[in-house]
């Protein structure tokens, strides 16, 4: 455990004193000795090998890329390196040396810091508070805080990671946690750093402060490991890329020799159309119709403002957005999970639905993919068929009087998970031991086999590997061929502008714009995305 | 000692297992139900004892039977509306409310008893039934086909517990906001209606089950259940949330009790032990809960309240 | 039940004391070669200081051959039935059933053993069983004497009393002491706490009933341990019932009314051995020596007051006072 | 009613309240700790019966208050033991876990008080400690400034309670495993231990507590407590996790009871009412938990058992 007392970073590495018996010799490390070096790891779960003599290194000053599909074991490898998973064959060698990471507190004492895929922070503690668990301390029961608040601000400084040490982390909006979590990391003075998907819940302006401060690290001798689903940040950061497939290495790489259409197939070991076609469809008659809706949000302010839009039978509209605009009130309202302030409207082919519950819609047509699939979305400790029936099991179809028809079920089940192409060992597989993307595949297929007069869905593909976001696509595009009236809300810029026939920008609680997306670029709607008004170039 | 294995005392422990494990095997049904669904009931001991008491008081009125049964259930049924309003429409702390029913229950059924009985007259039992043919076997005729009919009930009830988790619409959403509410809800299942429902069902076997214990004892005192609701509680979790496991643990419980008594009885167990044999249901709901706590899995969302934004 | 009558023809084995059934196995005749055979199951503690230790102290007294099987502490119904039924099965000859609760049980297994003597109470009535004998106390004598001696040593003439819920045994004690006392010029506060067991609420009434002037106390039910220890800690006279409470303080408890339930066992016990196994009902009262209120000789002031007890004895006994009962 | 308010009695009102309020206050800072920690202990009262029966045997012994409360707490930590074992080592569940504690509280405290002491005798009681010069002070002299050092080591714990969570190192710890113990965890903070130690503390202090009670009392019997440790564990939530606030939870508890109490002894609420009005104590629980239900956060893993893969 460290003391609390700051100490200059990276040169001696055991400079307080205390007894660090993992960390190797204070010796000079020669350039070519790998900061973190993994031989032959192996790491089995109970009916799954996560990882199979991975081998794997990160020098000083490089950002290495773990990449590979959902469940490909990147995060098995990354918790044996923080102690929180022991693997069962192989070793870790830190500058050389063998090195035995039992718990988190081994490795913090060995310099490696680690910011999780979903975020390590007490909320209810403050910054400083966050910053300064686990650390011994030289005031006796007491924990100095001011001492912790000063170097917070030092470190802050020096990396341009600004936050107010005294703040509670529950204030802190997503962008600030993730700093923190940083902070965290570079206050115990990690000379390696794994970050596991750090990008995914960031707006584009914060990836690109995070990428600054990443880059200002490397430059300053750390190693970074670095886990992202989104190829060209990975192009975009990465000096070396290393590919994962099954718990197995399958390629290595650098961003020169390499483009994301052959990252996305190294990954998945196929050809991935990363855009996806649009063929031209007739514009429908409006089946949805929003106007004049303002809902209020968790804190009681106004979430969604004034908003009016309609989506057309065989239309996809992209709502774009920095998150925390209104998006998922917007969502949660049109969906019957979020009461509108009096005179919203919201009707489905006609129909004035802004009184009736979620069942009604339903019954009416719509569809709704939440944005928090495991939350919101399954239930994980169901069964796969068991969720693939949660909507329709009170339908004639497979219910008669009160009691389920399992035979009909078990036909309509298999013809989904065949349709859809979920990989699951069969349909009684508990759902929580599907990867993210499969799950998404599930909901996907529940949600959309009604044939769904209105289809809300948010964040389609977040977190989700390429292989099953190109599926999930291209769902979406058969379901606009369909003549489905697609609501689409998604932080993935990309996303928003391959899929979308139109575009509209939510900023604050209001739609700043609606842009066709033939005129539609990157720029300008990220301009519109900040609050920056400018005129659409054509209407 | 081998005085134990004469038939006839086999016979008779076997019986006594049984109508001792009737009221458990009742309760923790209930509960079985309502833990599916979310939602923790600690209060099960307080409405079992408001229940007996008011069946007891309906049977001294009456002597009517069905009269005190229905009433009995009806007190549950109450009770479940209290449970429910607290838990599911203000979303107060389920550990803590249920305590708060389960003190409420003790005092007030003592209250009600004191003031509208006074002193513990015996009231008629509930008969016992043989069931035709059944009841004619040897061994298992006596000791399993000579009952109460509310004993009986608790047997049938295992199935159908079974079949409403599993077969039937109203099971599966239990089940799903049991597990997720947020998922329920966004599929447009009433999270508060189905947890309301499943209170209500959960309430009123703790009141049959407070019935079958005063109307098998025909008495009623201060504080009849001596903690049997909380062993029913137990006994859920004993039974991994799964009827039929639910009944296997009531059986062992019954039985073991009934083994106990005998040897009291007979004096194997000497006198001066018994108060120690009488802390055995507590040390064996703890071991109990120690050895099966990682085994299974609890409904994900038990306990929790599920409040939409 | 879980006896098994008719299948008595199954093997009795090795030297076991108890057939398995006992309705043909009476051993009345053997009285008068041995002790009487007697059990008692009871709900509480034998040294409770109040219902069970009355009726222990009582056999005791009652100057007879006796071998006495004692199961106390039996609070669950269930355990007692088993009890009672395995002492009938055993063969004992009289089998004391001490506590009300049990009365659904008794009624169960009396018939199956008709030649046993079943002693029940307190209950004022037999449940119509001709082998079975009720007992109960007439509680609001005695308490009426302690409220004229309560009165008689007020300075302040006023009188506290602890009770616990306003039902059963401990209302007919309060209503005769109120009587008692009010007859004699006292005004008395009675706090029902409503719990017959919480020791802390009784204490604090006794607080307060003194913070509120009362110069003397008393109480019923077995939560007022907690009230004598205010009493004493304020030096403040106390009376007692149900048993001899001078052990609680040997200064400040005056007098307490004591069951001497023998009296009555002695008689039931004499119908016995003349033929009759039950079917009549027993109080204890002032006139037939069961009810005595007991001075404590230690309290100071105990001499001055004997008088005044005895006085109100008689009356009470040839009816010239009315307890109000 | 205007006797309700001369001086004397007001004083009397208000010394009672606070002599109430003491083993609340003191069960309920302690729970306090180990709900702060995230582990839910409904086997307070179990744990206040057992130390009680213990210091009540040890004063009896001996004579010596010091060796008493020393008894006292020792059971409370030994019980703290156990129950950490039980849940912090095997992660069995919280809820029904501290019934246990409690069902095995109340069997063994009464079994142990039958087999070693036998009858209520009376005990010497914890004397009163006149603080001098404050004691002296015209009314709040007597109410406040003339108790046992039990009541005042409850008040004195409010504010080392505050620096105890709020000040030091292990108080920033235990607010860190109840809120995400595996965001403490990753950083080295052993969750394991610090919820243990938090157990500890809040076991001794239900130890106190049951001492207070007893030494305030002079004399033991079978469930002494009533259930007191129940409402210690609702006025945690009552207080929302803040010792201050449960601090004005208990006195407000306490000050309730003296006024009813002397309300009773004035005849102001009037005989009849006077049951009823003892079901003031769970209703109000009840009442309180309604209305206080959203307006504060439980610490987030409350009752949630923290196993690392
Ligand atoms: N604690 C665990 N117990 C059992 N199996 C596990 C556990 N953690 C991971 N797995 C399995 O190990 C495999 C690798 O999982 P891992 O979390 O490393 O994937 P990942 O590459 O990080 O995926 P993602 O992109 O979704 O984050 C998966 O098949 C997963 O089901
Ligand atoms: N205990 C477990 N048992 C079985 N599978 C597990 C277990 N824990 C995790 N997994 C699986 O491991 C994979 C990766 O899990 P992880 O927690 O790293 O990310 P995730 O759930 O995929 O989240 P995200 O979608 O945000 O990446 C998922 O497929 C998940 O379902
Ligand atoms: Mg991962
Ligand atoms: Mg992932």
């Amino acid at each position: 455990m460290h003391d609390i007392t700051p100490n200059t970073p990276s040169s001696d590495a055991t400079g307080n004193g205390m007894p660090s018996p993992e960390v190797p010799s204070p010796e000079v490390p020669s350039p070519e000795v790998p900061l973190l070096e993994l031989r032959g790891i192996t790491k089995r779960f109970p009916g799954v090998i996560a990882n199979q003599d991975v081998s794997f290194d990160v020098r000083s000053g490089e950002v290495h890329t773990l990449l590979g599909e959902n469940g490909a074991g990147k995060s098995t490898l990354m918790k044996i390196v923080f102690g929180l998973y022991k693997q069962d064959e192989g070793e870790v060698l830190l500058r050389g040396q063998p090195i035995s990471i039992s718990c988190p507190a081994d490795a913090i004492a060995a310099k490696i810091g680690m910011v999780h895929q979903h975020f390590m922070l007490v909320p209810t503690l403050t910054v400083a508070e966050n910053v300064a668990l686990g650390l011994g301390s030289n005031r006796g029961i007491l924990t100095d805080l001011e001492l912790v608040s000063a170097r917070i601000n030092e470190i802050s400084e020096r990396h341009g990671l600004s936050v107010d040490p005294a703040v509670e982390v529950w204030r802190l909006s997503v962008g600030e946690r993730q700093r923190v979590e940083i902070i965290k990391a570079l206050y115990r003075d990690a000379t390696l750093l794994v970050l596991d998907e750090p990008t995914a819940v960031l707006t584009p302006q914060e990836v690109d402060d995070l990428f600054a401060i990443l880059r200002n690290m490397t430059a300053e001798g750390r190693g970074l490991i670095f886990i992202s689903h989104k190829l060209n940040e990975v192009m975009a950061l990465s000096d070396r890329i290393t590919v994962l497939r099954n718990g197995r290495v399958t390629g290595n790489t650098v961003p020169s020799q390499t483009s994301r259409e052959a990252l996305a197939e190294m990954m998945v070991g196929r050809a991935v159309k990363l855009v996806p076609d649009r063929p031209p469809v007739e514009r429908g008659e409006p089946r949805l119709r929003i106007r004049n809706l303002s809902v209020k949000g968790d804190r009681g302010t106004m979430a969604v403002d004034d908003v009016t839009i309609d989506v057309h039978g065989g239309e996809i509209l992209g709502v774009a957005g920095v998150s925390g605009n209104g998006q998922r009130e917007l969502a949660e309202a049109v969906a019957g999970l979020r009461t509108p302030r009096p005179n919203s409207h919201i009707s489905i082919d006609g129909v004035d639905v802004e009184r009736e519950n979620t069942k009604r819609r339903r019954r009416r047509g719509l569809a709704y993919v939440p944005e928090e699939r495991m939350k919101d979305g399954a239930i994980g400790e169901f069964s796969v068929s068991e969720n693939l029936m949660l909507v329709n099991h009170g339908s004639d179809e497979f219910c008669r009087s009160g009691l389920l028809d399992f035979g009909a079920i078990k036909e309509h089940c298999t013809e989904l998970v065949r349709r859809y192409a979920v990989k699951t060992p069969s349909i009684d597989t508990p759902t929580s031991s599907l990867s993210g993307g499969n799950i998404q595949k599930v909901i996907m297929a529940r949600e959309l086999t009604a044939g769904p007069s209105v289809l809300v869905c948010s964040q389609p593909t977040r977190g989700v590997d390429i292989g099953s976001a190109e599926y999930i696509h291209s769902q979406l595009i058969a379901q606009r061929t369909l003549g489905t009236a697609t609501l689409l809300i998604s932080e993935d810029l990309d996303e928003v502008l391959g899929l979308s026939d139109r575009i509209a920008v939510m900023f604050d609680g209001k739609i700043v714009a609606i842009v066709d997306s033939a005129d539609a670029t990157r720029d300008g709607i990220g301009l519109l995305m900040a609050g920056v008004v400018v005129e659409p170039s054509a209407g | 000692m081998s005085q134990f294995f004469t038939t006839s005392v086999l016979i008779a422990v076997v019986a006594s297992g049984v109508r001792l494990a009737t009221p458990y095997l009742l309760a923790a049904l209930g509960e079985t139900v309502g833990q599916k669904s979310g939602v923790l009931n600690l209060g099960v001991d307080g409405v079992m004892q408001l229940s007996a008491v008011f069946a007891y008081w309906a049977i001294l009125e009456t002597g009517n039977f069905w009269l005190a049964t229905g009433l009995g259930l009806l007190s549950g049924v109450v009770m479940g509306v209290i449970y429910a309003v607290i838990t599911v429409v203000f979303h107060a702390t389920q550990g803590i409310s249920g305590i708060g029913i389960f003190l409420f229950g003790l005092g007030f059924s003592d209250l009600f008893f004191r003031r509208q009985v006074g002193t513990p007259l015996p009231a008629p039992k509930l008969p016992k039934v043989e069931i035709p043919l059944l009841s004619d076997l040897p061994f298992v005729g006596e000791a399993l086909f000579s009952h109460n009919l509310l004993t009986y009930a608790a047997f049938v009830f295992v199935p159908l517990t079974v079949f409403l988790l599993g077969k039937t619409t109203f099971g599966m959403n239990i089940r799903a906001v049991g597990e997720n509410p947020g998922a329920a809800d966004s599929l447009g299942v009433s999270v508060a209606r189905t947890r309301f429902l499943a209170i209500l069902i959960g309430n009123a076997m703790a009141g049959l089950a407070g019935t079958a214990l005063v109307l098998e004892l025909g008495i009623f005192q201060a504080n009849l259940t001596q903690g049997l609701g909380f062993i029913a509680v137990a006994l859920v979790y004993f039974g991994a949330w799964r009827p039929v496991g639910v009944m296997a643990g009531a059986l062992l419980y019954g039985l073991v009790a009934a083994t106990v008594l005998q040897l009291k009885t007979q004096g194997t167990i000497p006198r001066g032990l018994s108060d120690i044999a009488a802390m055995a249901p507590a040390v064996l709901t703890i071991v109990a809960l120690i050895v099966l706590a990682r085994r299974v899995q609890a409904p994900a969302a038990l306990a929790k309240p599920f409040i939409r934004h | 039940g879980s006896s098994s009558e008719g299948s008595d023809a199954n093997t009795t084995e090795g030297g076991s004391d108890t057939t398995a059934a006992g309705s043909d196995t009476t051993t009345a005749p053997d009285t008068a070669s041995g002790p009487l055979t007697m059990a008692i199951v009871a709900p509480s503690a034998s040294n409770d200081l109040a219902f069970t230790q009355s009726m222990i102290e009582s056999i005791d007294a009652l100057g007879r051959d006796i071998d006495l099987a004692v199961t106390d502490g039996t609070f669950v119904v269930e355990e007692a039935a088993a009890a009672i039924r395995a002492y009938a099965e055993e063969g004992r000859e009289v089998i004391i059933v001490h506590g009300t609760q049990f009365g659904g049980s008794l009624a169960e297994i009396a018939p199956e053993f008709p030649e046993t003597t079943f002693i029940w109470g307190t209950a004022t009535e037999t449940q119509g069983l001709d082998n079975v004998f009720a007992y109960y106390p007439q509680a609001d004598q005695g308490g009426y004497v302690e409220g004229v001696l309560a009165a008689a040593i007020s300075a302040s003439g006023n009188i506290g009393v602890v009770g616990p819920v306003e039902a059963g045994d401990a209302v007919a004690y309060i209503n005769g002491f109120d009587k008692g006392a009010t007859d004699n010029g006292a005004t008395v506060s009675i706090v029902y706490t409503g719990s017959f067991s919480d020791v802390a609420l009784a204490a604090e009434t006794a607080q307060a009933l003194i913070a509120n002037g009362a110069d003397v106390l008393t109480g019923s039910a077995q939560m007022v341990v907690g009230a004598v220890g205010v009493a004493v800690e304020n030096s403040v006279p106390w009376f007692g019932t149900q048993a001899n409470q001078s052990s609680l303080s040997a200064e400040f408890v005056v007098a307490s009314q004591v069951y001497h339930w023998e009296v009555v066992l002695e008689e039931m016990l004499a119908l016995r051995d003349a033929g009759t196994l039950g079917g009549e009902a027993f109080a204890i009262n002032l006139e037939n020596g069961g009810l005595v209120v007991e001075m404590n000789p230690d309290y100071p002031g105990a001499a001055d007051l004997q008088a005044t007890l005895d006085e109100t004895i008689a009356g009470i006994i040839d009816g010239s006072i009315d307890t109000g009962a």
